[in-house]
């Protein structure tokens, strides 16, 4: 494990094999996304930007893998099967492992991903339908949660979506979500001037990484 | 792309009614269906349509929601705008009428953006679906420890994790205590009137008066210990397990006040 | 994928590379080892020598990867990280386990926010278990503190949530936590009956002097 032959191949030779050799196994063991901020947490005796270079080494490498690869989501790295062997690996599992959401979760999701934090009328206005019934869905599977009380008549609750969010869609972060502006063409409509482009409110979202104690300064969930 | 069930495309002709998820769903679709311009809607012609789907959908029995006769009310109303007669080009000072299809326009674009976006996310997800992790087992042994994931705290998940307690808690058969148990303050008011009598007694002898009941063991030693604590007694023990002694002493001056007494914090 | 760079250094180069990417990935992520039976039954067309092939290779090639490796086990193939590198797979974990909120720890939070200020013994009894070592954990990541001791003998301690917690939660105050039949009536929770969600303070004693350890000034519950 010392000697790693094939180092030649990555942009980082420089980065200890030992450093690469932990920072593989941080990546593998940890249960969810693992962030910078984590392993350099762990690995507190190392340079940041030793850390960072021995992520990029492994990522380089795993583009070589046959069957796995290293994705960045949520803010942290994974190693995941490659996806066009997913009919392989399905056949491991007897039932499907997830269930997939309704057409209307989804609508109602993209509504909130897009204009967080929002309210369920505010939801509702925007698709022409009452949405609570989905909203109770998504809460039960943490895809959204209630980050407040908006300050207006009657404090409705404020919905933003979650880290599992993030993981669920495979999502670097908040930015990562397309531009709707860029979607104008793909409706084929021509957008007259006028209509506003709504672009994710980071800036709004306190508790998006409500677990923030593993996000270090500069450490990028945004 | 496979087909999501989205009704996203001009050429979906054959809708099952029920699949509209909305006024504006429907709308679309009829927009699409007539092939006309979305920022220049013949206002009569969808609404005649309009209604004649939702007629059909009442025939058919299906659930229709309370929004799609708001929306039906909504174009009737812009249909009787639209038909009345325009200002006076002359008198344009007042600046240029809006449209009274404008807000329309403007929801179903918004709606439409948004039907995108989670067709978006819908592709992201069979992605995502189709990478696997690593299973658990394989870290079982070096990680030594079960591994529990971190909840999202959010007023959901307190408001459910309390109701889970609640829940429990009224499945819970209730906890009988004995009828005859004896409060600690009693306790101690029937030890200090018998240190009264004798101003001593032997550690052993507070436990002898009771029914010998574990709960009455428990009461007295918990009584002896607040005793000590209020410094009403003294205890004494001759070398290392030997006789411990009981006495009772005057109270001083700074000694805490017993729980309920009105000079107490 | 499909050209796997460094397989002249394996002693299976002739296996073909999708079987090879198949194989790590079938392996990857099987939840428990996977067999060479298992593993033929699943790729039923391939002959089993180039299925053996194909696993040879992989060992092999897991021999020069920095931070996991292919054993043997019970019969079947796993991935798991190098045994030299626990120690840091143990500290991942460690880490996680002493900043993450449990079912236990919401629960008991919970019970606070809504009976607040409540005794351990009092936690416990409506939680039906034990309480204690939650409390730290809570009291550490800054959502409860202590307020004061209930006058009772013993004099134990009363906990009550934090201008943290409001932060955290979103909320103005404690007016503000929702009430059970709120979200009944939004998302269709059914509350069991006959249990109070607030119940009057009794008993409250002040900290004595030097005693408010936990209690920043100024902060406030209510």
């Amino acid at each position: 494990m010392e000697d790693v032959q094939n180092s030649e191949a990555s942009p980082a030779g420089t980065v200890s094999a030992e450093l690469r050799a932990i920072v593989e196994a941080l990546i593998y063991a940890s249960p969810e996304p693992i962030t910078i901020k984590m392993l350099c947490k762990l690995l507190s005796d190392e340079p940041q930007e030793d850390v960072v270079a021995a992520v990029d080494a492994l990522k380089a490498d795993y583009e070589q893998r046959p069957g796995l690869q290293c994705v960045e989501v949520a803010g942290g790295f994974q190693i995941v099967t490659r996806p066009e062997l997913h009919e392989w690996v399905r056949r491991l599992f007897h039932e499907r492992s997830t269930q997939k959401l309704t057409v209307q979760a989804l609508e109602t999701l993209a509504v909130i991903a897009y204009k967080q934090p929002i309210t369920a009328l505010e939801i509702s206005d925007v698709r022409g339908v009452n949405t609570s019934g989905v909203l109770s869905t998504l809460l039960e599977r943490h895809l959204i949660k209630i980050v407040g009380r908006k300050n207006i008549v009657g404090r409705p609750f404020l919905y933003a979506t979650t880290k599992e969010f993030l993981i669920r869609f495979g999502l670097r972060d908040l930015g990562d979500l397309p531009k709707i502006g860029d979607m104008a063409e793909a409706l084929g409509f021509d957008p007259p001037g006028g209509l506003s482009e709504l672009e994710p409110r980071e800036g709004l979202l306190p508790l998006a990484e409500g677990e923030a104690q593993v996000d270090p300064p500069g450490s990028s969930t945004s | 792309m496979q087909d999501h069930g989205f009704e996203s495309s001009a050429d979906a002709y054959r809708v099952k009614l029920d699949s509209f998820e909305g006024p504006l769903d429907l709308l679309l679709h009829l927009i699409r269906k007539s092939e006309v311009n979305i920022y220049d809607i013949p206002i009569a012609l969808i609404t005649e349509q309009y209604l004649a789907y939702i007629k059909l959908m009442e025939e058919m029995n299906l659930d229709l929601a309370g929004e799609f006769l708001v929306m039906a009310s909504t174009l009737i109303h812009i249909k009787s705008r639209t038909l009345l007669p325009r200002p006076d080009p002359a008198q344009e000072d007042a600046g240029p009428e809006e449209d009274p299809r404008e807000a329309l326009v403007r929801r179903l674009l918004e709606h439409e953006k948004y039907k995108a976006a989670a067709d978006m996310l819908h592709d992201r997800e069979t992605l995502r679906g189709a990478q696997f992790g690593r299973s658990d087992s394989s870290v079982a042994k070096a990680a030594g420890e079960a591994y529990e994931p971190e909840l999202e705290v959010d007023l959901f998940s307190l408001l459910a994790a309390f109701r889970g307690v609640l829940e429990r808690a009224s499945r819970r058969p209730q906890m009988v205590l004995p009828p005859d148990q004896m409060s600690i303050e009693d306790r101690i008011q029937q030890l200090l009137s018998r240190l009264s009598e004798t101003e001593a007694c032997g550690f052993e002898d507070l436990f002898a008066d009771g029914d010998g009941s574990r709960g009455f063991m428990i009461v007295t030693f918990l009584a002896l210990l607040e005793m000590i604590r209020l410094k009403l007694i003294r205890t004494s023990q001759t070398g290392s397990f030997g006789a411990i002694r009981i006495y009772k002493r005057a109270r001083p001056a700074g000694a805490p006040h017993p729980i309920g007494d009105p000079q107490g914090a």
